[in-house]
């Protein structure tokens, strides 16, 4: 195809609007926790995202979009972007672009899943688990997605990652405080967020930079882009709202459930977001906002520290999109029809392959996280929890 | 009258504030401080090198109390800000020679 | 029309932009608020930004832009959007890009008015209150200016809202704040803000978001969008400057100065963007700085706790821009001249619209917050107000 | 040429993610200082931006893209932007597009050199210095570089401002160190930065806006946008990544120099963004970030107060990638080759016109700084640094 | 030599700061504590129940006086924070027995 | 046992911290306060007219030590906070009756 510039100039804008979502996972994170963990937990973001970019362009790019090994995994064909042209036929924008906007997908879910480490994790150690972590588990999710993989080939539907970014994130997420274990202290005493405006900064840029996310995976400025952004947003605004009203029958209704909630709606259309109507997302939201609410409370019931919520909100809000664009699809939006439009066999389809994500981003997770912890552990020691990661892992304090 | 001041483990203050409530103790003042006792706070290894982390972040919580009282309250601090390990935190008994209420204008033992 | 992708991928952004201002309006209100009450303004902006995203593709996007009812407001054609296309005739993006570009206004405009409010509304009283206001206040407004209504046929100007948004928004706000009264403690001592950079990170989130605001109201990537990017910039700037150099006269020039005669520009020149040329918009920038400076001295002298200065900035900032597009219109830009180019009756009919919106703002919302605080109240109890709104509404602690 | 609705839409969008790092720089810094100067800090990015924001208008843009005077400046055919048209016939964006993108790196470039004067300058006398400094510093160099001026003659390549925004600012700010003295205590106490978060949220705002710096530079939607943006990240990603591990061989890896790092790898690439390949920038962003460690760690050596390091970062960073542009520049990316490819002539050139960059800068802001201390001080007295800026030059405090 | 140790409302501060200035004390140090007294702070309604936020902000002013000028600052203290609401804090006298001027080195009551 | 309580120069911290664990005293806790002595702070000149910044920044430095102790920890600090410029700060010694460990129970001069 040819290049148009106004795909390009939206593909571009969308790239540094994802961008934005990685520090903003940093900030939302980062007013969660104590105040002696919050370089790291804003750190980890950042370095991630830098690990990431580096290793995306190195190796990542190739495995997720190279040419297809046996619906698993791409070749090796565009290490380096070696052959990776400036222009590609399947697009009508320069094929780096793509490979930009990817890269941004690529980064964002690794510093979703630091969640699972929070407030307890090495440094060192989560560079090395990142780095493989990235490589082996998230680089064939999106190959089976949208390089195309199994997945694609089965006729799976995910516009904008639900599986591929979210599922994974989000079940690795618990997988990893499952194998780290608990914060010290963790169910003995309270442990507040230290800055919460920070939380609800970070919550800003992740909306905001979620325009790009869904919408930008339109890969064009076009009909479909614009019903994506709309009913991303109308989702985020729904997970808020149910999330506060459920929330409310049982206490005050707190702004960081109202941020959850979001987030909750933000991740349940991603993979919906091109194939919904407005009414459907508004529907997907509110569900999304109670369901997340409900998997948190279990959590917490479960006395699982998954500490900043990953699973309950990308893991479970992820599967329930997955579903969901299996129940609301709707063909007059992109020709795809769900179970609601009688489409039993789409429905069937996104559960095999949220089920596939689920199982593979856990149990691949668990194994590589045991490996890693057993060679150079996961953890800092007590001691250095204790005073907190800023000054054990960074040698810094947040606040003079 | 004495004030009592302790300086307790951050962690620790709910359960404080619990257990004087519980003894009827429900005046309370607290501070946010930083400390170090003898130790000098947590060592930690960097590199075979250690280095060592003083000022931990405390709690001061000071009570207002009749004599008589003092020992219940400081027992009552001590049973519930103790784990046993170094950091565990003090507690200081100073005079107070005097008391009153601003409200009421109240003072001596009624005042606290 | 044709769909243009290059507008297309200007509106997708532009309506980012806009989005991001609502949580820089939380943010800039934030930090000028006292400690205990930042989580309740910030969320104030958040849930209202919420409320209106489901509002609008319910109701309020009909309301405003459906087929005309005399001159008032839009029918219900629109309901659900309802056969609103993907594409619409008129424009050269797909229509559900502009409901969502729109949406963004509605949005932001109850989340300006939340300074009427400020450290004493009930949350639920304000929810009730926020979508009746938006859908019996703003809507119309839309509706009169942008959605063939009286206002628009009578041929006044409004480029980007300096009625709908600013003077509506500004005037509500001072009736809201008469109605609920002055916070407790009001004039007897100091109500400090208490995280000035907060508000200075909220600037810059509404300065970067009015980009796409004002220039996204050219609702195309053309030459009038630069022409609206490059003296909305100007009157930011101007207005900056010109607040800080007159408050300079009397005391230190203050940051939070600062940063209000920027938005005192931004808004001012709202109106006017797409009609005035760079050297007039420093004059209305300049003008709009000192103009709403003394309108907040005297808001002060009156004793007035129109507590975050909607009214003095937006409201009255948004009289002078409507004013003045009526004045600096230049016929070079977009076909329009004003008074100053010998046009007395554009300068005549902005008057008369300008004035009309702030009655209709000021009186519809003093009668339906008087209706609300009957029946529900919405000022929160006393001692609800004195140990802040975070803990009494949101059982939440900004900072630990 | 004809507009092209693309490529506006994309500098549409990119002007308003280069406004965005100007409150970027601000926030960056205003995390480094102490927390009694944090409003001045912030504050000087603003005023930065509004002061040149008018004279950019009035007189800037004339002087840097008006028709060429001996290959020095500009003249002053656009004063007030007089025969600018909403066309030229050279772009296929509005002009007005392409002057206001071009006024957010005039701005900027301000805002970084106030690292100079951090904690200590006056407030009014640093209002007279911008004015003049932007005038008689910024915009001859940016005619040489971008107007037609000698450097462009010569052949130097400088893609988004190694020389003009990175070189003429980094020197600058050591210059006017020099001039204003150290802080009162600097070396006699640690001054710890009050707020990493702040600073981490900065980096945010200047990575994200970056790629409008970037990939803007292009002034189009097009591949060579597309390598800008995708450089840029790798870039700044490597050089997170080589401070980090560089100072991990040191000490606890910071936060602040992973920051530093990302920056550097930043501003290192800004010459190259549209002239080098991925890997490339691989290397130029680790190099940066080394390079730029090392110079922060002489200049402490030194005893230099040069606060904020604009100069071991945005100085040094920009020699470095103004040299590597020359080493690096890889033809099938855009025409040109450097170095590595035999062109050794492509070097000298850019040695050339970055050494007379720097030296230009370094020596005309010592002579400009040293006639304004002279005749109005530069300088706060010594009580009102002691109490912080935020008290002596704003009457305001921080943090309530 | 005394110390008295006022815990007053936050809002009162400036008053209280202007009051003593007037009375001719100028010297203090002012902390920011938390604080609840026999009332537990406030009770708030939710849904029929009731919730207690305790430990609210309060200030803690410190002034060190000669002991014949306690009275003066107690009663300056009191009329410039009292509103008459449960709130309005306490002042604590607590004998010093010693103070010294750093820059100086003078001590005793030359001192404060 | 005597608490000793100096408010110094924020800037000056580091310094008496090392210098007070040269003397072999290394328990202390801090707190982060604000003050003002006889000379009101720091008066700036603006157009002509005076404005006074009253409350600076200070830290107070609470150790509490045996009587005989007492006199070495003061100059120790003395030394290491002295500037010679207004602002410098003071100490004043207050009586501590008791002290006790929370993790041991030991009290007395064993305690601190
Ligand atoms: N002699 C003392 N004077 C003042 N404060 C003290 C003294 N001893 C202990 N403290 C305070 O009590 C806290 C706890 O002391 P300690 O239990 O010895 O713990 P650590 O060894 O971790 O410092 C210290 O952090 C300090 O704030
Ligand atoms: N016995 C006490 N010991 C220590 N602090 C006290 C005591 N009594 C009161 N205070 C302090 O004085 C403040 C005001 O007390 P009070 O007037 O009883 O108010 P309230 O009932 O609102 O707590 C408290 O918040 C607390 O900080
Ligand atoms: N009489 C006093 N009571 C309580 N605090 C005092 C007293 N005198 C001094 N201080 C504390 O000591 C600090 C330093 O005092 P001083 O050296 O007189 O400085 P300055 O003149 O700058 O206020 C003050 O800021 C205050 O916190």
């Amino acid at each position: 195809m040819n290049l148009n510039s106004g795909d390009t100039a939206w593909m571009l804008s969308a790239t540094a609007l994802v961008m934005l979502m990685t520090p903003g996972v940093g900030l939302f994170y980062g007013g969660l926790v104590r105040k002696k963990n919050v370089i790291s937990i804003i750190s980890l973001s950042f370095i991630a995202y830098a690990l990431v970019s580096v290793q995306w362009v190195l190796l990542g790019y190739s495995l997720s979009f190279g040419p297809d090994i046996m619906g698993f995994i791409g070749n090796l064909n565009y290490l380096g972007l070696r052959e990776v042209g400036l222009e590609n036929s399947d697009l009508t924008m320069p094929e780096l672009a793509f490979v930009m906007f990817q890269l941004t997908f690529a980064a964002i879910t690794l510093a979703i899943l630091t969640s699972g480490v929070a407030e307890r994790g090495r440094l060192s150690s989560f560079i090395i688990f990142g780095v493989l972590w990235t490589t082996f588990i998230y680089d064939p999710l999106a190959h089976w997605v949208w390089g195309g993989g199994w997945s694609a080939r089965l006729g799976a539907l995910d516009f904008a990652g639900g599986t591929v970014v979210h599922i994974s994130s989000g079940f690795s997420a618990l997988a990893l405080s499952i194998v780290i274990g608990r914060r010290s202290g963790f169910g003995e005493y309270d442990m507040e967020p230290h800055n919460i405006p920070m939380t609800l900064a970070g919550l800003a840029l992740l909306w905001f930079g979620w325009f790009g996310f869904n919408a930008g995976s339109a890969l064009a400025a076009n009909s479909l882009a614009s019903n994506a952004l709309l009913v991303t947003n109308t989702a985020a605004a729904s997970g808020a709202l149910g999330w506060l009203f459920a929330s409310w029958l049982r206490a005050k209704p707190s702004s960081t459930g109202m941020a959850s909630g979001a987030v909750a709606g933000l991740v349940a259309i991603t993979p919906a977001a091109g194939y919904v109507d407005p009414i459907a997302s508004i529907i997907i939201g509110v569900v999304a906002g109670l369901l997340c609410y409900r998997a948190m409370l279990f959590r917490l019931q479960r006395g699982l520290d998954e500490s900043l919520d990953a699973w309950a909100i990308h893991g479970i809000g992820g599967l329930w999109g997955s579903i969901a664009t299996g129940i609301f699809a709707n063909s007059s939006v992109n020709g795809y029809s769900g179970l609601l439009y009688g489409n039993l066999e789409q429905f069937s389809v996104q559960v095999i392959a949220a089920g596939a994500a689920m199982i593979y981003a856990f149990t691949a997770t668990l194994v590589l996280a045991k490996i890693i912890d057993v060679i150079v552990k996961l953890r800092v020691r007590e001691e250095e929890e204790y005073v907190g990661l800023d000054i054990s892992q960074h040698g810094e304090e947040a606040y003079a | 009258m004495k004030k009592i001041e302790a300086i307790i483990r951050p962690e620790r203050l709910d359960q404080v504030k619990e257990e004087l409530e519980r003894a009827a103790f429900k005046s309370m003042t607290i501070t946010e401080v930083k400390g170090r006792g003898e130790q000098k706070g947590i060592t930690l290894q960097f590199r075979g090198q250690r280095m060592t982390v003083d000022l931990l972040p405390k709690i001061k919580v000071e009570i207002v109390v009749e004599d008589e009282r003092v020992d219940t309250v400081v027992k009552t601090i001590m049973k519930a800000a103790r784990t046993g390990r170094i950091g565990d935190g003090k507690i200081f008994i100073i005079p107070v020679e005097h008391a009153i209420r601003i409200r009421t204008g109240e003072s001596g033992n009624h005042a606290i």
